[in-house]
């Protein structure tokens, strides 16, 4: 078991020390693809591990929980495992057309596997202090990839997104202070129980802390600002990765701990996170309408659908947590392939800013339809994945009759409609002002099967998700069940509790 | 008896402690707060360490008393060069030092390390 | 920096704290010491190299690229890690072998543990050292 | 001091680290002292290394007699409320050649009290001293010359 | 413990802490940017004594670790801050008077 | 003692958080390294302080007598170094915002959200 | 104003055959399903589609469905063959043909779907192919936002019709349709009745266009006619129709359902009316007819006689013949004159005789002029409206009215371009070719051939249909030509009269409407305005929000933080504070004070070296404190971060500019103190329970045995929590690693 939940956090690590080896050498992009690769086909077999047996945990250097590190992964961890490990091969295909080898040679590929070592180490812990490590991980692999290239905006984003990423960091860090100094334990299955003894006021106290310092990572009202300050700055498929998947961890982290930990006075951390849930779609959508560059519109939408998850958190029942689990999936589908379809957009069209491009819908056909998936699926639009998760988000609200966010999750899908089809209408439709004909025969054939084949290939999982939810939805639902009812990740990590 | 000698020892390095930094609060410049200070600090330093030595009186501690007493008199005379050359090359304002010997100063100071840009 | 006295002390004191690190990296396990006060300490050796002599002096001296001392010390972090896969022992358990073991002296003890603690080493070393450097010639 | 000199300096150092006297931690330390010279190879010039051990002890000595004198000096112009300091920079010219003597005589003027090695000049001839109590500049540097430097040379360069 | 050895170490802790705490003056005070260095460097040196002290004190030969590690590199704070000082008169001769 | 340092640490904290609210990079790398600080030692004080017993166990014996709380000093070990890695890059970054946007002052920074973004 | 439409004599090939020849075979396969319709059976196909959900892919025939089927299936057919001439060489014809199919199938799917989810699916594709089909000629601005416009308000229908359809699905227990209806009287009686009708409305107004939604409905004619036809005639403002219909039998019979439908249906149809003869563009003025048709299908759907069923009904297959006709002949006229302006047209009787002869025929059937089916359906609809309990005045009078119009406008798009005099277009017009007439002329005889054999339609798909609505087939009223004199003759001839003097008068009632309807508020005119305030309120959130300044977002930040923690304090109530002082040594306090002292010089100074130094006596201070506590790795480890802090600091501000004055901020003051106030509250509440030692003391009794190390500190760290480290030095790995890259991305000299 230990080394099923191991590998998928040493191969990248493994991939990365190989990509740095040969970084002067072309090798060293394959070598890339190849180790994300073999996480997937890792992460496979442990998603087939945790559906056939059910949680399983694994004890690091073979000391018993709750004194060593462990790792554990129910189904949630493994299927964040899993996408994360198919949005790696994607990126990492993209990279061979995207990432030039001035960034190749400053150790592109390398930060790259390790953030995704970092991410995938943030999903499979059970030990709060070696999540906030694997945070620290993949935070400082995304600072480096963010600057990557040295261009003046990516600086100035990368000063706003550092910034406010340490403020957070160092919350998480004294939080972890905090609930140590309470439950003297900080194995995550041993606090659930161990928290039950502490103080329940000043545990309330320090749960809004963790509240806010992952808030800060998952991108929430009125935390969010780092995001759409700087995700439209560095290489697209460095924003691809940060996109699909960074802010993900913020909300597992959310989801994990708030159903686990911090499950003491739902009545108040939840409904905090069910104001935060309204006002970050809201406020998230409604700074996408404001925007004029496709990027800038996409971040934004990242931080309204960051809302959606937080509210299938805060409504707490069993729909909205499969809600939730099912958005984080789709979204890290989509919102990763819209930003590689923006550079490939950038590449053709010669930019971003919607208002100096166009004419892709005329010259650009295919990339057309393979906009035409994510971006639908994002706005919620049957049968591609999108819709689904917000059905089953939107029944949840309804079924509880919280009427008023049921008509704000609503709205904001219009909302969303109406920024996609700004992009469509502006990106795709208009004809390009400076008369050029955006084809993609612009590009040579390899550039073409690096760009198309990831964005395809996530286009296709989108379709797939969205005609053939039921595995899908069952998938969500058992891993919405684990996490209301933690007892089998508890017993799992502990043994038998008497 | 090893003990009022341990005693007398650190009692008389905290003496020196205290004269050194009396003396980096109130001598005149900054060079004459260096001989204050690095000196003085040093061998109160040296003397609470050997005040420790005497009352441990093991070798292994011995030794890494003598260690840390050879560090600190390999290093600090070279921090305090590395200070003192740049009160003068930058022209930090000093006090009473007239009978400085001028005439080649300047150029050893200031013309031997230029500003590498 | 072109300090005669500097540069004398730093032929000795960049030896000497390296010497110094190794042994602080060594003695751990069982005393204040371990692999990050090991490495920081050595580092600051080159650093003091870099700084009284020049960085293309010390990277002379270094002959390796500091940030592949690093990625060398994270695998073979790593690989003391995995090395318990041999032994079909969990992630970082770790493999200990006493050379000349008796009945109250372990002896000369090897472990993985102690591997681990030398990437360790070698991580903190060489990422100082890649930004040390670095810094000091872009600036 | 050559470099198997320095090199057994090391291992002693390693010795003095580990706190265990022994033959295998003397070889021990010697081999790592070995491998962090390869280091620093580029550091070391070449340079002849004689023992000269009543010229250490005689420097060992003279060097603390000189430091508590002249501490003791400094101390009373602290103490005392009136600034007796007759603060000046002279030069010494540097008759010691090696880096180690130079390196010796710099530290072993700036610890003593009273005297600060402020720099060593680019030709390695010439050194800038601030002297606290410089009444008589020639008087300073001829002291020094005879007296400190004297005994470096003699221990380090055996002249 | 010895009284008298206690007393002793009582008084050598008072007398490092006023000492780093004049230095702690010193810095405050400046003027120049070498004044506020020599102070850091003090404390340093300061705090190596601390150590021996505390060795005593808590009968702890672990301490000295720290005192030798902080012997052989407190120094290099000193250095960069003078090279700083340096260097930056001559890229900005105003500025460090100012310091 | 522990309330003593928590006091401390709020002090530190608040120190920082000016620092950090100060509009100037440096400041805010200065308010970065305190509160860096604070965290390290909310761990430390969190665990509980104890004097004189550092946690080592003594040649001949199996386990301390009386030691100090082990766990929250290798956390802080570990959150020390982690928050070294982090104050590199984030002076390295302060370094070039210097270079390339001449500024120190993030508010002037208006690359990537440009003020006419906002019409 | 030909839709930029090329007429090619390559034609399509290939692309524009297939499409055709699929949608003539899902015809013949929905005629050939009509003997069993017509025998009153339904035809329920299903395989579970998310059964975790219970939705099912679940299909029914019926003959509501069926007639739908038919006139999708079979318009669809005309118009791809009528498109492939009239957009022949169209460069994009290919993904017109993609997208016009896609549509017919997915409105075929609307109507078909026998689950509340999977008719959602198709409701929504087809919003998401009309969409596409809007803005087909997508290079002109127009085209584009009248696409946008049509999405946002039907998709904004589409997210309440959503919310509605799962209430739905809530209260009664099931996504099945034919389910629910099953369920009988029930949902009338549920609690959420209204709330769902209300929902569900919302969806098929907007989708159908009714008044207030109506304004999106003749921007959508930016398409090229073949889709005016297609979508406005026949299919997918008739989806609301549909829904409405199919929820009929559950739904109706309340008085919210009645009188909402009613009036609004009945206000849609005269309002459109007016509208309509307002216009002087051919395609507009069949759009507000279109209109009319579906407030008044909609005012019949809110009764539950048998006559007004019957109506809507007959109604429904009426319009759809001679409105998708009239579509299409348009499309001739536009493309043989270049015109579509009633001013400019003229005389084209004599030069396009055949295109003539079909606009009369489905104008008169529009007109409801005998033999008609038109007439028949006009008749029913007088039935009908007669049958209204409650006010049949005031339905009846809205449907005269607007029958009316609709009898002038049907002269003005059909009559006056064919037979009045001669108008110069500096065109010579001549005659469609067959597979654009083909349409038309099919469409306007079967309009006149069910006008003389109305037993054909009532068999096959009136009765069926009205089973569909009532659940009772005796519901269903003959369709006769000649009923006998009875009130609805009276007011059809009272309609021909009315309906021939507003023609005659049109010109003039037209200059009157202009005025009239100017003086009511456009919701067109609002869309523009809306966009904008939509956008201006999006630009100032994001101004207020997003400010661009680091400041306010650490600020807002901080505050969060501060505001979270005392709050939070406040609802749990604080504890009292348990402040023990009574272990503080003096060494404590000092190391305590030197700390507070090296924060604040940082703070206040001004001059970087104090900065740095005092953060050094911070740092000392700290390791102090490791030093007192016990803590030897972590004090060498502070020490060692510190001093090499330290190095680099002084390395970097070689290239930095110094510091400016430290200027005192209140605000900034004062949540500082709040954040550094709340973490040592929390921490001191903490500190004041007790801690267990469970993990220490295992630590402490297996770390030599176990371990084989006497340094417990660092055998957690290389040991029992090696991974920690592990991702550690990862962190210093790429710390250096980034900061390289940083470092040596941008060189020297790149500076701005
Ligand atoms: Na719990
Ligand atoms: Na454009």
């Amino acid at each position: 078991m230990s080394w099923l939940l191991a590998l998928p956090i040493a191969i990248p690590f493994l991939t990365a020390v190989a990509t740095f080896l040969t970084r002067d050498m072309p090798v060293g992009r394959w070598l890339s693809i190849i180790g994300s690769a073999i996480l997937l086909a890792a992460s496979i077999v442990l998603m087939n591990t945790v559906l056939r047996e059910g949680v399983i945990a694994g004890q690091m250097g073979g000391w018993a929980a709750p004194f060593g590190i462990t790792l554990v992964a129910d189904l949630l961890s493994a299927v964040m495992v899993l996408i994360t490990a198919i949005v790696a091969v994607a990126v990492s295909i993209y990279a061979l057309a995207d990432v030039d080898e001035k960034m190749e040679r400053l150790g592109y590929h390398a930060l790259f596997n390790m953030l995704i070592a970092g991410v995938v180490g943030a999903f499979v812990t059970g030990d709060l202090f070696n999540l906030y490590v694997w945070f620290e991980v993949m935070l400082i692999a995304s600072f480096g990839l963010l600057v990557l290239g040295g261009r003046p905006e990516q600086i100035d984003g990368g000063v706003k997104y550092v910034a406010l990423n340490l403020v957070s960091t160092i919350m998480f860090l004294t939080g972890i202070g905090l609930l140590y100094g309470m439950t003297g334990t900080l194995n995550m299955a041993d606090l659930a129980s161990a928290v039950d003894t502490a103080d329940q006021q000043l545990l309330t106290v320090v749960a809004v802390l963790f509240m806010i310092a992952f808030g800060v990572k998952a991108a929430v009202f009125p935390l969010f600002f780092w995001l759409p300050a700087s995700y439209h700055t560095p290489a697209f498929s460095v924003s691809a990765v940060f996109a699909g998947l960074l802010t993900k961890v913020g909300v597992y982290a959310l989801l994990r701990m708030f159903t686990l930990v911090f499950d003491h006075d739902t009545a108040f951390t939840h409904t905090i996170l069910l104001w935060v849930a309204g006002f970050t779609m809201v406020v998230g959508v409604l700074g996408a309408a404001a925007q004029s560059d496709m990027r800038k519109i996409l971040s934004f939408h990242i931080v309204s659908q960051i809302g959606y998850m937080i509210l299938g958190l805060a409504l707490l029942t069993p729909l909205a947590i499969v809600g939730a689990v099912f958005y984080l999936v789709h979204h890290i589908v989509v919102k990763a392939n819209l930003f590689l379809i923006a550079g490939v957009a950038q590449r053709i069209a010669g930019g971003t800013e919607l208002s100096r491009i166009g004419g892709l819908y005329k010259s650009a056909p295919f990339l057309a339809v393979l906009f035409v998936i994510p971006a639908f699926s994002l706005a919620g639009f049957p049968p591609l994945s999108g819709f689904w998760a917000k059905f089953l988000l939107v029944k949840a609200t309804l079924e509880i009759e919280a009427w008023f966010i049921a008509f704000i999750a609503l709205a904001v899908g219009l909302l969303t409609i109406y920024s996609m089809t700004k992009i469509w209408a502006q990106a795709f439709w208009e004809p390009h002002p400076d008369g050029v004909e955006p084809k993609l025969s612009k590009l040579s054939t390899r550039e073409r099967n690096a760009f198309l084949i990831p964005i395809a290939g996530l286009a296709i999982l989108t379709v797939i998700i969205g005609t053939m939810p039921e595995p899908f939805v069952q998938f969500a639902e058992r891993s919405a069940a684990q996490l209301l009812d933690p007892t089998p990740y508890i017993t799992a990590v502990l043994g038998e509790q008497p | 008896m090893s003990e009022i000698i341990a005693g007398s020892l650190i009692i008389l390095g905290g003496v020196f402690a205290l004269i050194g930094a009396l003396g980096l609060v109130r001598m005149p410049d900054v060079l004459i707060r260096m001989h204050a200070s690095t000196k003085i600090g040093t061998l109160s330093t040296g003397l609470i360490l050997a005040g420790c030595a005497v009352v441990f009186g093991t070798p292994d501690i011995i030794i890494r008393v003598v260690a840390i007493v050879l560090f600190i008199l390999l290093t600090a005379p070279i921090g305090a060069h590395m200070m003192g050359r740049s009160v003068v090359s930058t022209g930090v304002p000093l006090w009473k030092n007239e009978e400085t010997e001028k005439d080649n100063l300047d150029e050893m100071l200031i013309k031997d390390h230029p500003a590498t840009d | 920096m072109n300090s005669v006295i500097l540069r004398a002390g730093t032929s000795y004191l960049a030896g000497l704290l390296l010497v110094f690190s190794v042994y602080m990296m060594l003695r751990g396990h069982n005393e204040p010491g371990g692999g990050f006060i090991g490495g920081l300490t050595g580092a600051t050796g080159f650093v003091l190299y870099a700084i009284g002599c020049s960085v293309g002096e010390a990277r002379k001296a270094l002959r390796v690229l500091p940030q592949t001392i690093a990625i060398w010390g994270l695998f073979i972090a790593l690989a003391a890690g995995l090395f318990a896969a041999v032994f079909g022992d969990a992630l970082f358990t770790g493999q200990w072998l006493f050379i000349g073991e008796t009945e109250d002296d372990k002896g000369l003890p090897l472990s993985s543990v102690l591997v681990f603690d030398i990437g360790v080493y070698l991580v903190v070393f060489g990422s100082v050292l890649t930004l040390v450097f670095a810094m000091e010639e872009e600036i | 001091m050559n470099t198997f000199g320095l090199n057994v300096m090391l291992a002693v150092a390693w010795v003095a680290f580990t706190g265990t006297v022994s033959l295998s931690s003397l070889i021990v330390g010697f081999v790592i002292g070995y491998a962090a010279l390869w280091l620093i190879q580029p550091l070391i010039g070449a340079s002849t290394y004689h023992r000269r051990v009543y010229a250490w002890l005689k420097l060992i000595v003279m060097f603390h007699y000189e430091l508590i004198v002249s501490s003791l000096a400094v101390a009373a112009d602290v103490l005392t409320p009136k600034h007796r300091a007759r603060p000046a920079i002279i030069e010494m010219p540097l008759d010691v050649k090696s880096d180690a003597g130079i390196l010796l005589v710099t530290n072993l003027i700036s610890l003593t009290p009273g005297t600060l090695s402020l720099d060593v000049s680019e030709d390695r001839k010439t050194l800038l001293i601030h002297a606290m109590f410089a009444d008589d500049h020639d008087a300073l540097r001829k002291s020094l010359k005879d007296g400190m430097e004297r005994w470096v040379i003699d221990a380090v360069e055996g002249a | 413990m010895d009284g008298f050895l206690e007393l002793s170490l009582e008084i050598g802790f008072l007398c490092v802490v006023v000492s780093v705490g004049l230095a702690f003056i010193r810095m405050v005070k400046g003027p120049s940017l070498q004044d506020r260095v020599v102070a850091l460097d003090f404390m340093t040196v300061a705090i190596v004594a601390f150590c021996g002290l505390a060795a005593v004190r808590y009968n702890t030969a672990a301490f000295l670790d720290v005192a030798l590690v902080l012997a052989l590199v407190g120094f290099l704070a000193t250095v960069a801050l003078a090279r700083f000082a340096e260097r930056n008169t001559f890229r900005n001769r105003e500025e460090t008077h100012n310091e | 003692m522990e309330v003593l340092f928590a006091i401390t640490i709020g002090v530190l904290v608040a120190a920082s958080v000016y620092l950090m609210l100060s509009n100037h990079l440096l400041r805010f790398i200065f308010g970065l390294v305190l509160i860096s600080n604070a965290a390290n030692l909310t761990i430390f004080v969190a665990g509980r302080l104890t004097d004189g017993a550092p946690p080592l166990i003594p040649v001949g014996a199996d386990a301390p007598e009386i030691a100090a709380n082990a766990l929250p000093q290798a956390l802080v070990l570990t959150a020390i170094v982690i928050g070294f890695g982090l104050f590199a890059f984030a002076i390295v970054l302060v370094f070039r915002a210097w270079t390339s946007l001449n500024s120190l002052t993030p508010d002037e920074m208006r690359l990537a959200e440009p003020e006419e973004a906002h019409k | 104003m030909a839709d930029g439409a090329a007429t090619d004599a390559r034609g399509n090939g290939i692309t524009g055959v297939i499409p055709i020849l699929f949608a003539g075979a899902l015809f013949v396969y929905f005629m050939s399903l009509v003997p069993t319709v017509a025998s009153l059976e339904a035809i329920r196909w299903s395989v579970p589609w998310i059964p975790s959900l219970g939705i099912e892919f679940a299909f029914l025939v019926d003959g509501l469905s069926l007639t739908f089927c038919l006139l999708i299936a079979g318009i669809g057919t005309l118009v791809l063959l009528y498109s492939n001439t009239y957009l022949a060489g169209h460069p994009q014809y290919a993904r017109f043909a993609l997208f016009l199919t896609a549509f017919m199938v997915s409105m075929l799917g609307l109507v078909l779907a026998d689950d509340l989810i999977l008719l959602f699916v198709f409701w929504e594709l087809t919003t998401l192919t009309s969409y596409m089909l809007i803005g087909f000629s997508h290079e002109a601005e127009k085209s584009r936002r009248n696409a946008l416009q049509a999405l946002f308000v039907t998709g904004a229908g589409g997210l309440a019709f959503l919310a509605g359809l799962i209430l739905l699905a809530a209260a009664s227990g099931t996504t099945s349709i034919s389910g629910i209806i099953a369920q009988g009287d029930g949902l009338k009686a549920h609690a959420m009745y209204l709330p769902i009708l209300i929902l569900l409305l919302a969806g098929t107004f907007t989708k159908s266009a009714q008044v207030p939604f109506h304004f999106w409905l003749p921007n959508a004619m930016a398409a090229p006619t073949p889709v005016s036809a297609f979508l406005h005639s026949a299919t997918m403002v008739k989806a609301g129709v549909y829904v409405m219909a199919r929820m009929h039998p559950a739904m109706s019979g309340t008085d919210v359902w009645l009188w909402t439908l009613t009036i609004l249906g009945a206000i849609t149809a005269v309002f459109a009316s007016l509208l309509s003869l307002r216009q002087t563009d051919l395609k507009q003025a069949l759009a507000y007819t279109t209109l009319m048709a579906l407030g008044t299908l909609t005012l019949f759907l809110g009764q539950e006689s048998g006559y007004a069923m019957t109506a809507f009904a007959t109604f429904l297959i009426v319009h759809s013949l001679y409105k998708a006709a009239l579509f299409l002949i348009v499309g001739c006229i536009d493309k043989s004159t270049g015109t579509r302006e009633t001013d400019q047209l003229g005389g084209l009787g004599r030069l396009m005789p055949i295109t003539a002869i079909a606009a009369a025929l489905a104008a008169t059937s529009m007109a409801g002029f005998p033999p008609f089916l038109g007439f028949i359906g006009k008749e029913l609809k007088y039935a009908g409206a007669i049958a209204v309990a409650s006010e049949p005045i005031f339905v009846a009078g809205a449907v005269l009215l607007s029958n009316a119009l609709m009898l002038a406008v049907a002269g003005v798009v059909a009559f006056r371009p064919f037979w009045r005099g001669q108008v110069g277009t500096g065109q010579s017009p001549k005659e469609a070719p067959w597979q654009m007439l083909a349409g038309p002329v099919i469409l306007a005889i079967l309009g006149a051939l069910f006008g003389i054999y109305p037993d054909l339609l009532q068999v096959a798909l009136v009765n069926p249909t009205v089973l569909s609505l009532t659940g009772e087939v005796e519901e269903a009223k003959e369709l006769q030509l000649w009923a006998g004199v009875n009130i609805p003759l009276f007011l059809s001839i009272a309609t021909f009269v009315l309906g021939l003097a507003i023609y005659a008068a049109h010109v003039k009632i037209r200059a009157m409407l202009d005025r009239g309807f100017n003086a009511i508020p456009n919701l067109d005119l609002k869309w523009d305005g809306f966009l904008d305030g939509l956008k201006a309120l999006a630009a100032w959130q994001t101004r207020l929000v997003q400010t661009g300044k680091l400041s306010s977002y650490l600020f807002a930040t901080f505050f969060t933080i501060a505001a979270g923690i005392i709050l939070t304090l406040a609802y749990t109530g604080m504890p009292p504070l348990a402040a023990d002082f009574s272990d503080v040594e003096w060494k404590h306090t000092s190391i305590a004070a030197l700390i507070c002292a090296g924060a604040l010089l940082t703070l206040f100074t001004s001059s970087r070296i104090a900065a740095i130094a005092a953060l050094g006596v911070v740092g000392i201070g700290i390791a102090l404190i490791f030093i007192v506590f016990s803590a030897p790795d972590v004090a060498i480890t502070q020490l060692l971060v510190e001093t090499l802090i330290v190095v680099l600091v002084a390395v970097v501000m070689l290239r930095l500019p110094s510091l400016p004055k430290a200027t005192f901020n209140l605000k900034h003051a004062v949540l500082s103190v709040a954040v550094g106030a709340s973490i040592t509250l929390m921490l001191i509440e903490v500190v004041a329970t007790p801690l267990d030692l469970r993990l220490t003391e295992y630590f402490e009794v297996t770390s030599w045995p176990e371990a084989y190390g006497r340094n417990i500190v660092n055998v957690i760290l290389v040991d029992f929590r090696a991974l920690d480290t592990f991702g550690e030095i990862a962190v210093v790995v790429i710390a250096a690693l980034s900061a390289y890259a940083l470092l040596r991305t941008t060189r020297k000299g790149d500076q701005q």
